[in-house]
Parts: C-alpha cells; structure tokens; sequence
C-alpha cells in the first residue's frame, strides 16, 4: 500500500468524471422525475448552468467562521468518500487513495460531511436550518441501522472488510452478485439506501414545502454552489458504496455509470410514488422493517 | 414440705410480677416490684435448705468440727443479704423517680408518660 | 416613534453582573449600506456569466398579488417553466428574480422590500400587471402602492391584468435578453441611489423599525 | 500496681467527695478527674505490660483464699484493654459533663465514680454474684446519671429503665442462685468447669439477663429513650463503657453455657443488628439515631461472640476492632452532638464552619461503617473470610446488609452535616473539645494499632495514602501551593514506579496519575484556600494507584474502598450533589461488598494467607461461576452497566467543574480495570448453563444502547456528558466482553479515548457554566465567537467522540468492527450498531444548542473561560491530533501484552499501516488526505467567495419578518421530539422506578418497626418478658 504521487492526477480524473456524470444524470433523473408528472423537465445541462450561475453570483453573506467552512466540510467529505474508494474493480487508476482504508473508513466518513454540514447550518443562527438539521440526524441515524447491518452480515459472508475483495468474490456472472448470494442483507441495504438518498418518502428536512429547505436555508451563491457540486459527487460516490458491496462493483466506467443510474433511478422511481413521511413515521418504519430484515441478514449468513 | 418456702416465694414472684404488668399506677407497680424481690429473697434462702439440720450459727450448740453435717449451707443466706439491700436501693431510687413523675406531671399514670417513642 | 418593546434599548445583567446596555438595531442588526458590485473584469467572463444566469432565472416564491395565481400553471405539465431553467427557491439568498405579481399594499411593500434585500447582486424585478405600472384598478387606493419604480429598481413589466402564463413564459424570454445584454444591473442602481429609494420607501412606510438595509 | 486499686480508687474517693462540704466543688472535681486519671493510669500500665511481656492473665485473689470461697478478679490483655477504655471514656465524659457535674455538686461526680468502678469491676470480676452486684451497681449509677440531662423527658426514661433492669435483676439472681444450686460454686471458671448441662434453665435465666443487658432489638425501648434524652456525656459511657462490659460479661458467661448457646447469640445478635440498622432509616432525631446505631453495633459484636467457634484466634482481633471502633466513634459522635443546639439531623449543619469537627464527624462516620484504614475495615475483612470458609454464607449476607444499610444512614447524615443549611452557631467550649479531639486520636491510633496486628499491609504505613493524608495537615495552604503540590506528587510517582508494570496495567496507570496531573491543571481556577478538595482528591488517586500496584485481595478491596470514599467526598462537593452522592456511595459499597464477598469465597476455596489475584485462575468450579458474578457486579457497579447506573448522572452532573472530569474520565476506568483483571484470570465462566461473560456482552451493549439514548434526552449539559458516559462504558464492557484480542484492544482503545475527550468536554461545559452561570443549554446559544477555544476543544471532542475519520474515535470503531467479525455470538451487535449514530445525535445537540444558534442579551459580555480550564483542553486536543496519528506508539505494546491472553488475531503495526486479518487502516494518510482535499477545497471557495459581507444574529431569513427575540429564536429545547415519540419507550425510568421502591420498602420496614416503641414503660416491660419467652422457646426449639 505505497504512495506515488502519479495518484494525485488521477484522483482529480476521477473527481472530474464523477462530477460531470453527476450533473448529467442529476438532471436526466429530475427529467425522469417530471416525465412521471407529464412535464417537460428542466433540460440536461441544467445543473451545469445553475452551478456556474452560483459560481458567478457577486455578492454573499457570512455569519461566521464554522458557517463559512460548512459547505466545504460536505464537499471535502463527498469527494473524500469518493476518493477512499475503489471506484473502478481492479485498476489501478482510479483506486485512489483505498490504500488508506478499508470498509469501515468509508462507513464512517459519511459522516464527516454531514457533521460539517451540520455545524455550518447551526451557525447560521436560523431555527429552521437547526430543525432541518436534527431531522436528518435522526432519520440518518436510523436508516444507517439496517445498513450497518447489511455491511456486517456482507462481511461476515465474505470475511473480509476491503471492498476490493468483495467486489472480487463477486466478479464473474450475475450469479456471484451478493444480490442473489444474500438477498436479505441485500434488501436491509437498498431499505436503508431509501432512508439516506434525500428523496421522499425521507426528504422532510430538505423539501421546500415543510420549513424552506433545512440546513441550506441560509446558504447562498457560491456556498450553494459548493453543495450542488457535492449534491453530484456525494449520491454517485454512496452509490459505488452499495454497487461494489452488492452488484458485483465495475469492470469499466461504463459499467459504473449504467449501475449508478439504476441504483439512482431506484430510490427516484420510490420517491415519485409514495408521499412524505414524518420523522418519527419514518424511524418507526426503519425500526419495523429495516432492523428485522437486517437481524435476518446477519443470523441467515 | 421442704419445697414451701420455694413455692410461696415462686408464687410471690408471679404476683410481683402480675401486680408490675397489670397496674397502671406507678406506686403500685413499685410495690409489686418490691413483692417480686421478696418472693426472689425467699427463693435465695430456700434453696440452701436441707432436711433436718439447723441454723449455720456457730454457738455452743454447734462447734467447728460438726458443723460441716449439722448445719444448712450458708452461702446462700451471705447472698441475700445483699440482694436485700440492693433490692432496698432499686425501690427507694424508682420511689425518688415516680415523686419526681408526678411532681412533673401531677399524674401517676405511666401510660401517661410516652413522649419519647419510635 | 419606536413603541415595540423587543427593540427598545435596555440594561441587561450580565451572569457575572456586569451591567451592560443592549441596542437591539445595533446588536442584532448589520448596518452596512448596499455597495455597487461590479462585474467581471474581462467582458467576455461578464458576457459569459450573464448567458448563464439567463438559462437558469430562480425566481422568490412571493406571491403579492392576484398575479401569483398565474405563476402556478408554469409549474404544471401544460406550460412547463423547468424547460426554460426557470425554477422557484423558497428563500430570497437563493432567488435571482423578484416578481411582483399584482398590487402592493405598504404593508407587503415592507416584506417585500426585506425580501429584496435579503437577495444577492445580480437580482432582477418582474412586475405583473399594471397594479405595478400606476397602481391599476387600485389607483385611488390609501394603502396600495402605486408605482413600483420608485421603491424597487424594475427590470420589466408584463402588461395585463393579469398575464397569462404564456404571457409571462413570453416575459420571461424578454428578460433573458436583457440579462445577457448586460442591462439588468437593478441591483447596483438601486445600491447607487440607496437613498433616494429608502427616501421613498420611508415616505410610504412609517414604522419602519429596521435598519435601512437588511442584509 | 494491684488491679484491685482500680475498684478501691474509685470507692474510695466516691466516700471521699462525700466528706468535703458542699461549696467545695472544684476540689471535689479536681478530685474525681484525678481519680480517674489514677485508674486509667493503672489499666494502661497493666496494658503496657502485657503488651510488652506478653504474659498470660494474672488472678487477684480478694479474702485470702482462692476460689471459690472468695471472689477474685483476673487481670488479662482483653481486660486491661477493656478498662482503660472504660476509664478513660469516663475521663473523658467527666470532662465534657464540667459544668454540669459543677452545677450538680459533688453527688453526681460521686456517682459517676460508682459507675465507673462497677464497669471496671464487670470487667474484672470472676464470681458471677459479684457479676450481679455489679450490675444492679450500673442500675443505680445509671438511674441517678440520667437526670444529669436537661431534657424533661429523662426522667420518664429513668423510670422505664428502672422498671426493666427490676425484671433482669430478678430473673439473674434466680439464675445465679439455681446455678449455685447445681454447681455449688459461684466462680464463673468453677462453673464452667462443669458445664450447664445440670441447669440449663438457670443458665438460659443468667444468659437472657445479661443478653437484656446488651438491649437486644425487640426489647430495647428502654435503652433508646435513655439515648435520646440523657445526657450526652453520660450517653457516651452508656453506650462506649457500659456496652462493652455488659458484652465481655456475657462472653465471660457463655464460656459456662459452652457451645451450645453460640447459635442463640448468634441469632438475637443478627436480629438486633440488621433490625436496628432498619428502623435507625427513619429516624430524624440525632441521639435517637445513635442511640440505634449504638445497639446495632453491639448486636454485631454479639453475632461476632456467637461465632467464636469458627472464627478461632482471629477471635479476639475482630471482636476488639468492631468493639473498639464502636466505642470511640458513638463516644466521640454523642460528645458532638452536644454543640448542635436543635436535636434534628439537618441542625448539624452548623458544625460545618468548623472544618476540624467535620473532619471528627467523618472519622466517626468512617470507623463505624468499616472504612479502611480504620480497625472497623480489618475486623470486617476477617469476619467475611471466617465466615465464608465456614460456608456460612446466610448470616454474612445479612451482616453485610446491615452494614450498608448502616453506612448509608450515617452517609445521609453526613450529608446534611455538610449541605444543609443552618444559621445556628456551634457553642463549644474548651473542655467539650478535648474528649471529642481525643476520640479522633484515638480512632487513628487504634487504625493503626489494627493495621499492624492485622498482618496484613497496614494501610497507614502505605506511602500514597500517607500524602493524601498529609494534605490534611496542610489545609491552611492557598490552593495553587497544594495544587502544585498534588500535580508534582502524581508525576513523581508516575515516574517513580512506571518501570515495573506491563504495557496494559500501565496505561492504566498513566491516565491515573498523568491524567490526573493534566486536570489538576484545572484546579488552578479556584481561589482561596479549598478546604477538604485535596485531601479527598488525593485520597481518591492514592486508592486508584494502589488498586493498580495491590497484587492480593486484600491490597486490592482496601485500594477500592479508598477510591470510593476519596471520590464520595469530591463528588459531595457540588451544589446540590447530596442525593447523588449518597446514592453514589451506597451503589458502590454495595459493590464493594459484593467484591469482598467474592473474594471471601475465593479464599474459603482455596486457603491460603493472602490471595493472590492471579489465583483467580485456578479456582476450583463450583465457586468460581459465583466468584466471578459477584466480582462483574461489584465492578459494574463502578462502571454504571445499565440497571446499577442511576447514581452516575447526578454525580458527574453536579460535581464541581473540575471535579467532573476527575470523576468521569479517571475513576470510571477503575471499575474496567477491574473487569480487564477478572476477565484475564478467570475467562470464560457459566453457571447454571448461563454463558456469564455471554450476560456481560448483553449488558454491555445494552448499557451502550440506552445510556446514549438517554443522553439525547437531556436538557443539562453535564447530564448529558454523564449519560454518554455510561453509553461510553457500555461500549468498553462489550468489547471486554467479546473475548477476543481485538475486542480487548477497543475497550483499552476506550479507556484511552473516552478518558481525553470526555475530560475534554467537561472541561469545556464546566468553563461555559461557570461563565453563563448555568447548565441548561436552552438557556445558552450562539457562544462561538466569545469562547473560540471552548469552541475548538468542544468541536474536536465531539469528532473524536463520534467515530469521525481524521481522530482517533475512528480507531475504536475499526478496531470493534474488526473485533466482531470473529466473535461467536451476533445479535448484541445490532444494539452498538444503533449506539453509534446515537452518539452523534447528542453530541451535535451539545456544540449547537451552546456555542451555535442565537447569542442571549445576559451573555453578550461574557469572556472566555478561566485560562486554567482551557490549558488543559488544548493539551487534550494535542493528545487526541497525536493518538489520531500515530495510535501504534500507545497500542504496539499493549497489542503484543493481550496476545499472551489471546493470541490470535493480532494486529501488526509495521509501517504507517495498521493491518488486521480483514482490513487495513492508516491513520497518517487519511489525516493527511482529508487535510489536503480541505484545503484545496478552502482555498477554492475563498478565491471564489472573498467579499462575504459579516451579518450579525438577526440577519436571516425569517419568511420576510423581523425574528422577535434571541430567545425565541433560539432552537434548543426539546431538541430531539420526534425521535422521543417514536423510541421514547425505550428511556422510561424503569431501573429509577425499582431502586426508588427498594429504599422506600426499607424506609416503610423501618417506620412500621419504629410504632413498636410506644413509649409505655409498662409496654416495654412486656416486650421484655415476651422476647425472654420466644428465646427460650427458640432455644428448646434448636
């Protein structure tokens, strides 16, 4: 697990990638989203243009110093998560800086965007941002249960914690994917994939209607630019998380790309159908379905 | 007939106290304590008794040498000597005490005095 | 004139009972006046950054008058705003577009002058209807205002009373041109004469128990 | 010297202070105190002698003939210890009864003479008339002292003493003269001789006398009004002089009734005990309450005398040191209550501004309850043992249960003494002070007389607890001297000793000393002079280190005990900590009796002097499951697991700011030390089929689970820490509990991390409280920008704490993920699986609702905290930036140590890269990635973001309106409601509810045994017949 410093252009490849195929497919699943709704949809390159337009925004505001550094800890903790791991099977370009950790590194760095995240919106000193805020952290504590979970029981069937041996145990058919290996575990994670995927039936604390926005209330012009940014990479790089666990990871960046977009597209297709839980209907929801199913997974494997 | 003296002196301990549990009234609880102790005096006495021998005096009438058959065993009357005069210092204290009761509270009644409880 | 108790300054003790005086306008408050922001330095970025904020207009979700009504069809699948890189932001930090759709009563006038400034440079004014022109049907009104440009720097009217949203997508086309031609600069104009529209403001609206402008 | 002096003396001067005339009273009293200077004078010689010579007991004949045609007295160890005690008590008590033996006139001294005497003749005398004689003597003696009191009542309590002591006198002299009647001797050895079997009605009539004597518990109503209304002078001789005659009377009689009596002893003497001990709960009244706690004492020593068949030659050492320590402390604790004017407990406030009496009170306190170094702790030490290598395991328990019960009334006392307010002033002249200063000096002269004869390690010779004590000599010190002094005392020892200790009992060992060091820095913040902060403090990390150094059981139980009473006083500090600290001592001497029950069996099992801990291992089965049961309680107790938790929040709660983190990050760990030393000796055990270590995974996740849970709950902030502090504990027992050698290196990853962080935050809450002036976090908001460094220690303690990546938390949790990958059992998992993010909640509501949100008006000019409680958290985040980096230089060695326990699994540390079997984990380069995509990232948005306009609190928002008042806008309480609906079942107060029902069930037992005593002379009389009848019937049963 040495270093060489011909790592750092690739991991800037890689971030490269992921961003603008996180813009693209962002856009293509709002579009999705709308076509469910018999709209039109906002165009493809849209997410391109509200970035910059942020970017390009003069004047902001700041309330302080953690205010100010919030968006960049979600940043940093969304292309860290993604940097931590091995995005594609078996190259050697883009594992990035996996040397550094295994499993449990990118379990636990989730969190540090959503920490950041967190403090920032405390800062600003607005009570909607810090409802926001304790709403997600409660929904995010529970959901990451039946998650946990399924990453125990996944590793206890694989014994082993690097993610590049998992996605090695599966190579080879459809057959070897976890998904058929242990389905149980499989269903507790894509349950637990719902809870912490900002999409309804879970979005209260960032949907417009209920208190405008959570956490970002106060965030504006280039800080929200920096979100939208991380908005790209950070479901992109979750989702490698959940394709190299359980689909059997990728070979190649298509092969990437065409399962993120379905893994994406399953918790949009859920979120266009059911309407939005209350927080504690959705822990109850975690705690009645979420956590059995994982129980299962981990005495089943 | 030897056992009598034992017996009254039982049974006037019983009465002794009967009399101490009964009585409400201080006075006479002091005067069946008192009868207690006689019954006790008499017990003490009558347990050095023996059948057929005579007063542990050494007079004329018994010399040194056959005293050891003649008379009754003497210790126990030593003992009752003192048990009397205990006895005497225990009533006269409790009689002080009951004055001072009712001196306190003008009444002789001990169901009357039961401030200090639980 | 200031009757609100909340904003009357007051002694307060302190935990350590150092006794202090509390000026809720100054200590709650930024004071700063608007600044003129300029653009870009090269020409070409202004030219760039402007195309872009014309493709994607966020617009406040403030309804002030009748003409609000108007603006919920173009969420719906019949006119469709998305495909033009319209969106609606619930918070005026994230909204580039004011539309004052329809009448104003001081009293909105007040939010919605909070609101405005509450907006950051580049923000562009949309006034529905001619309410905003000269006061419309409510010309004789007391309460209502009666021409929009001398309190909030407007960018474009839609006539009718009432635009149809075709109308207002057609409008919406209108102001794209002006922002990518560079002259939708309502926020610096109004930070230049700050005070001739605060002069304004002030005359209409009389408690106006905050600091000149409300970041 | 002759020891017939000792009856002649006081005689003779009692005849001679009837010759002087009245206004002569200070020779008459000159007269009595150096009549009782000569008798002491006499008994201590007659002490010195035995002690030097060690010779055997000397008899006096009296009339020229030897027995049994002449009483005679013998001069023993046991009897020249006995009347010294009995004549100085009586010095003592003529002292302190100065003016009112003065105001009374040379009678009541001529009485108190006779009393004396007569216990010294009790003592003495071998004929068992002569026993009689002087008993009716101690009658007499007694019924004229008690009117010495200025109290009315004690005149009625006189009278049903009389009426009583009638009734014993006559069922003792028709014992004595049947017993005459069968033996034809009146001598108590010529008696024994021949044994009762020839009268054993005569001898049960002589033995329920004296045993009346002693105020056995049913029949005992007399005995308490006389303590609640005489004097307390004269209570003192009552109950320290007249107490011990009356029980080596009986000791002497039972030597005639043989064997056979013991189990009646044994049983009225438990009967007595644990039934005082019950009713003394309610009790409010002062004297009352010692008058129970006196004859709860003495039914101790009377259960001691049953059992002296098993108990051998450790006889007379535990029967003197529970005698001993009961005389001096009743005597000493009635001689105080005579400078507290109301008789209630809550009047002994006022002692409080005299530190020296406080410090008389806790010693009193301490000697009764069995606190080490006090006799009453070895006694206690050898009786359990006896007791349990007899198997007799019943009678223990209900020993010890009276004991805590006992403890815990004398702790609740000392808490008023010392909490409660009280505007009445302490009147104490010169002569009250010097029995009560004399009390004290000999209550440590007799701990250390007890350590040495003990042969074990005599606790007052051992160093660390010597320099906790010397801090009491320097009290009148300025607080920063001692602090200098308590740090530099730490250090030295740390480096003195760090050599020989293996790399686990090291760390331990470095967070008791360092650490401690590290929060004393903390100290500095106070001003003046602290008086009772040091010495308590240092108590506590002097029983910390010995707990680390003791090798045997006996080293380890006094080092627990010391801790405990060390940490008792610190955490009794805080402003309203007095319910919790009492709930704190009486959870852990509970536990602490639980240990010294284990190590009681252990040692039954396998005899030998001293039990070496490590002999653990080898214990024979059917004791070890309990053993080790008992050992995990006693120790969970410490560690708070779930169900023995509620005494935690309070006490770390209410503690002073720097006592917080003392209490919460240093002595937590003793308890998990103790569980490492259990779990490494004795592994795995099961009793009935129950996997224990199994129970101890389940109680650990489950503590894990809910004390986080609570801690989300919480609107104090220290609460909080302390909740989250049991949550932190359940995470450490689980891993011990995994028995694997990863699970092993998380809990000490634990022990490490939680000490720094939560030492950390208690810091920083102590600072902010201290500067808000509360610690309701509703009450605080938006204290980032005027507590920057509060800020950073906080923030960095809360990503430590959370499991973050950068820090160190993270290290703990890779290493459990590891741990549970090859442990057996799987479903406990799922409980830490849900503490984890649950952690995060509380921690995030911590830093928001106090140094985010909306800033207050009150608080707008407040400074940062005190430098002193800063410094130290910026040392901690240096600590905790250097585990985060580099965990190998701590754990390498550690990591090597474990796998002589566990070998498999190891992690190896080579390079930057920390592998295990499943994973791998490097900390440098996560810290240095994180870093460099940070600032990259930083650096973008500043170059991009640079003229950000700075707004102040109300510039938000507020759908276009004017946010009212910080206050309102302020989002703090009731942070987390919707998760309280949805798991709020599971945070109800069940264990609260439980302890709550089991102190009200005693406090009921204790009310409905109180309505017996109702206050009939006549009444008590009977009580007395009817407990004479059930005795017998109780023998013949037997």
């Amino acid at each position: 697990m040495d270093f060489d410093w011909m790592k750092i252009p690739y991991a800037f490849l890689t971030v490269f990638i992921v961003v603008n195929y996180g813009f693209l497919m962002g856009a293509l699943i709002q579009k999705i989203g709308a076509r469910a709704g018999r709209r039109h949809g906002i165009p493809i390159w849209q997410y391109y243009l509200d970035v910059i337009k942020n970017y390009g925004l003069r004047s902001s505001i700041t309330h302080g110093v953690m205010f100010y550094l919030g968006p960049v800890f979600r940043l940093s903790g969304g292309v860290g998560l993604l940097l931590f791991m091995p995005v594609i099977y078996g190259s050697y370009m883009f594992s990035n800086f996996s040397f550094a950790g295994d499993l449990i590194l990118a379990l636990y760095f989730v969190f540090f965007g959503t920490l950041g995240m967190a403090l920032g919106a405390g800062e600003s000193g607005h009570p909607h941002a810090a409802i926001g805020v304790t709403r997600g952290l409660q929904q995010v504590s529970m959901a990451e249960l039946p998650f946990a979970m399924a990453v125990f029981s996944v590793a206890l069937q694989y014994q082993t914690l690097s993610m590049t041996d998992i996605v090695a145990a599966q190579q080879g058919g459809l057959a070897n994917w976890t998904l058929f290996t242990n389905p149980i575990a499989v269903a507790a994670a894509m349950l637990a994939f719902l809870g912490s995927m900002m999409r309804p039936p879970f979005d209260v604390f960032i949907a417009p209607q209920e208190i405008p926005i959570g956490p970002p209330t106060e965030y504006h012009s280039s800080y929200l630019a920096l979100m939208q940014t991380n908005r790209a990479i950070f479901p992109v790089a979750k989702i490698v998380i959940y394709m190299n666990l359980f689909f059997g990871g990728a070979g190649s960046w298509p092969e990437l790309f065409v399962k993120v977009f379905f893994l994406y597209l399953f918790s949009a297709f859920v979120g266009v159908c059911f309407p939005r839980f209350r927080v504690e209907q959705s822990v109850r929801f975690f705690l009645v379905w979420g956590v059995p199913l994982g129980i299962l997974s981990i005495m089943v494997v | 007939m030897a056992y009598l003296a034992m017996a009254t002196g039982f049974l006037l301990i019983l009465i002794g106290f009967y009399g101490a549990l009964t009585n409400r009234n201080l006075l006479r609880m002091i005067v069946a304590f008192t009868i207690a102790d006689t019954g006790v005096n008499i017990v003490i006495v009558a347990i050095g008794y023996m059948r057929g021998r005579t007063a542990p005096i050494l007079d004329s009438t018994v010399s040194a040498a056959a005293a050891v058959q003649r008379i009754i065993d003497p210790v126990p009357q030593a003992l009752v000597l003192t048990a009397i005069v205990i006895g005497l210092g225990v009533t006269a204290l409790m009689l002080a005490y009951a004055y001072k009761l009712y001196e306190k509270k003008r009444t002789l009644d001990i169901a009357r005095f039961t401030e200090l409880k639980g | 004139m200031m009757t609100k108790p909340e904003l009357m300054k007051r002694m307060v003790k302190g935990p350590d009972g150092l006794e202090f005086e509390v000026d809720p306008l100054r200590d709650y408050y930024c004071e700063a006046p608007p600044t003129v922001m300029p653009g870009a330095y090269i020409q070409i970025v202004e030219d760039f950054f402007n195309w872009a904020r014309s493709q994607s207009l966020w617009i406040l979700g403030f309804g002030t008058g009748c003409g609000a009504i108007e603006m919920r069809p173009l969420m719906t699948p019949r006119f469709d705003a998305y495909r033009f890189g319209v969106a609606w932001r619930p918070t005026p930090r994230q909204a580039n577009l004011f539309i004052i759709s329809g009448y104003l009563s001081t009293k909105t006038l007040k939010r919605a002058i909070r609101a405005y400034e509450q907006m950051q440079n580049p923000k562009y004014v949309i006034g529905l209807g001619s309410c905003t022109i000269n006061g419309g049907m409510y010309w004789d009104s007391y309460n209502t205002i009666k021409k929009l440009d001398e309190y909030l720097p407007v960018d474009l009217y839609i006539a009718g009373c009432m635009p149809r949203p075709e109308a207002l997508l057609a409008g919406f086309e209108e102001m794209k041109k002006i922002i990518r031609a560079g002259k939708a600069e309502g926020a610096n104009q109004y930070a230049e004469n700050f005070a001739w529209y605060k002069a304004n403001q002030k005359r209409v609206i009389h408690d106006w128990d905050m600091p000149d402008y409300n970041w | 010297m002759n020891a017939l002096y000792l009856i002649a003396i006081g005689l003779g001067t009692a005849f001679l202070l009837g010759l002087l005339n009245e206004q002569r009273r200070d020779l008459a009293y000159t007269l009595t105190l150096g009549a009782l200077t000569m008798m002491s004078a006499i008994s201590a010689s007659w002490l010195v002698v035995f002690v030097a010579t060690g010779a055997g007991a000397v008899d006096i004949f009296t009339a020229g003939t030897r027995p049994p045609f002449a009483i005679n007295l013998r001069m023993g160890l046991t009897e020249a210890t006995l009347t010294l005690l009995i004549n100085l008590t009586g010095l003592f008590a003529a002292i302190h009864m100065g003016e009112v033996l003065l105001a009374k006139g040379r009678r009541a001294m001529a009485v108190l003479l006779i009393a004396i005497m007569a216990l010294c003749g009790i003592v003495l005398t071998r004929d068992i008339f002569n026993l009689f004689v002087f008993f009716e003597l101690i009658v007499i003696a007694t019924g004229g002292l008690v009117l010495l009191s200025d109290d009315e009542h004690a005149v009625s309590a006189g009278f049903k003493y009389l009426i009583v002591s009638q009734f014993i006198s006559i069922l003792l002299l028709i014992g004595i003269i049947f017993g005459y009647h069968a033996t034809g001797t009146l001598n108590i050895d010529g008696m024994a001789a021949i044994g009762a079997g020839g009268f054993a009605l005569a001898f049960f009539l002589i033995f329920i006398a004296i045993v009346a004597e002693l105020k056995p518990f049913p029949a005992n109503g007399w005995a308490l009004d006389i303590y609640e209304s005489a004097h307390p002078g004269f209570s003192a001789v009552f109950s320290a002089a007249t107490g011990s005659a009356a029980l080596f009377a009986l000791d002497k009689i039972l030597a005639i009734g043989g064997p056979a009596w013991y189990p009646v002893a044994t049983a009225i003497g438990i009967v007595t005990f644990v039934g005082a001990n019950l009713l003394a709960l309610p009790q409010t009244n002062d004297r009352r309450l010692l008058g129970y706690s006196s004859i709860a004492q003495t039914g101790l020593i009377l259960t001691v005398i049953g059992q002296q068949d098993i108990l051998g030659n450790q006889y007379l050492f535990i029967a003197g040191g529970l005698l001993f320590a009961h005389a001096v402390a009743k005597a000493g604790l009635f001689w105080l209550s005579d400078f507290v004017a109301q008789r209630e407990l809550t009047a002994w406030a006022s002692l409080k501004e005299r530190p020296l009496l406080v410090f008389a009170f806790v010693t009193f306190a301490a000697m009764l309850s069995g606190l080490p170094p006090f006799p009453g702790f070895y006694a206690k030490w050898e009786l359990v043992h006896a007791l349990a290598a007899a198997d007799r395991l019943a009678l223990l328990g209900w020993i010890l249960f009276g004991a805590l019960v006992e403890a815990g009334y004398l702790f609740r006392w000392f808490g008023y003494l010392i909490k409660r307010e009280s505007d009445e002033k302490v009147a104490c002249t010169a002569p009250q002070v010097i029995p009560v200063a004399a009390a004290v000096l000999a209550g440590w002269a007799l701990g250390f007389v007890w350590g040495d004869l003990s042969g074990r390690s005599n606790l007052l010779l051992v160093l660390p607890l010597l320099f906790a004590l010397g801090f009491l000599l320097i009290e009148w010190a300025p607080a920063w001297a001692k602090n200098l002094l308590a740090i530099g005392g730490l250090s030295f020892y740390l480096l003195q000793t760090w050599q020989d200790y293996d790399p686990l009992r090291l760390i331990f060992l470095v967070i008791f000393t360092l650490g401690g060091a590290i929060i004393f820095l903390a100290s500095f913040h106070a001003h003046g002079r602290r008086i009772g902060f040091y010495p308590s403090a240092m108590l506590m990390f002097a029983g910390l280190v010995l707990l680390i150094q003791a090798t045997d059981s006996f080293g380890f139980f006094a080092a627990w005990e010391l801790l405990t009473v060390g940490s008792y006083f610190l955490i009794l500090r805080g402003k309203e900590s007095e319910p919790h600290a009492l709930s704190y001592i009486v959870f852990s001497l509970g536990g602490a009796f639980l240990i010294l029950t284990a190590f009681a069996l252990a040692n039954a099992v396998s005899p030998a002097p001293t039990f070496e801990i490590a002999a653990l291992a080898t214990l024979a089965q059917p004791v070890a499951p309990w053993v080790f049961l008992l050992l995990a309680l006693g120790f969970m107790t410490k560690t708070a697991a779930i169900g023995l938790h509620i005494w935690l929040p309070g006490a770390h709660a209410e503690a002073e700011t720097d006592v917080s983190p003392m209490v919460s990050g240093i002595l937590l760990k003793a308890g998990l030390y103790g569980l490492f030393v259990l779990l490494m000796s004795m592994g795995r055990q099961s009793l009935y089929g129950v996997d224990l270590v199994n129970m101890l995974l389940w109680i650990g996740a489950l503590t894990a689970l809910l004390g986080n849970l609570m801690a989300i709950f919480q609107e104090d902030a220290k609460r909080l820490l302390a909740y989250s502090s049991i949550g932190q504990m359940g995470y450490a027992l689980f891993g011990l509990a995994l028995m694997n050698h990863l699970g092993w290196l998380m809990a000490l990853m634990f022990v490490i991390n939680h000490y720094v962080y939560k030492s950390m935050l208690f810091l920083s809450v102590g600072g902010v409280a201290k500067r808000t002036g509360t610690r309701a976090m509703y009450r605080m908001g938006g204290l980032i920008t005027l507590m920057p460094l509060s800020f950073i220690a906080t923030l960095i303690g809360i990503i430590a704490m959370s499991g973050v990546p950068p820090l160190s938390g993270f290290g703990g949790r890779w290493i459990f993920y590891n741990a549970i990958m090859d442990a057996e059992t799987r479903l406990p998992m799922v409980l830490i699986f849900l503490s984890g993010p649950i952690a995060f909640l509380y921690l995030f509501r911590l830093i928001h609702t106090i140094f985010l949100g909306q800033l207050k008006d009150e608080h707008r000019r407040i400074k940062e905290a005190p430098a002193s409680i800063v410094l130290p958290q910026m040392i901690y985040v240096a600590i905790l930036m250097g585990v985060a980096l580099f965990p190998g230089l701590i754990l390498r060695r550690v990591d090597a140590y474990i796998s002589q326990f566990l070998p498999d699994g190891a992690l190896n540390w080579d390079g930057l890269t920390i592998t295990s079997q499943y994973g791998w984990w490097n900390p440098v380069a996560i810290m240095i990635v994180v870093a460099c995509i940070f600032l990259l990232i930083f650096g973008w948005l500043l170059f991009v973001n640079r003229k950000a306009q700075k707004v102040k609190q109300f510039n938000i928002v507020f759908s276009a309106e004017r946010p009212y008042r910080p206050e309102t806008t302020h989002f703090a309480w009731n942070f987390f409601a919707p998760y309280k609906k949805a798991m709020g079942f599971l945070v109800q107060p069940f264990v609260t509810r439980f302890w709550g029902a089991v102190t009200d069930l005693l406090h009921t037992a204790g009310d409905l045994g109180r309505r017996l005593y109702n206050g009939n002379g006549q009444i008590y009389a009977f009580h007395f017949l009817a407990f004479v009848v059930v005795v017998f019937a109780f023998k013949a049963g037997l």
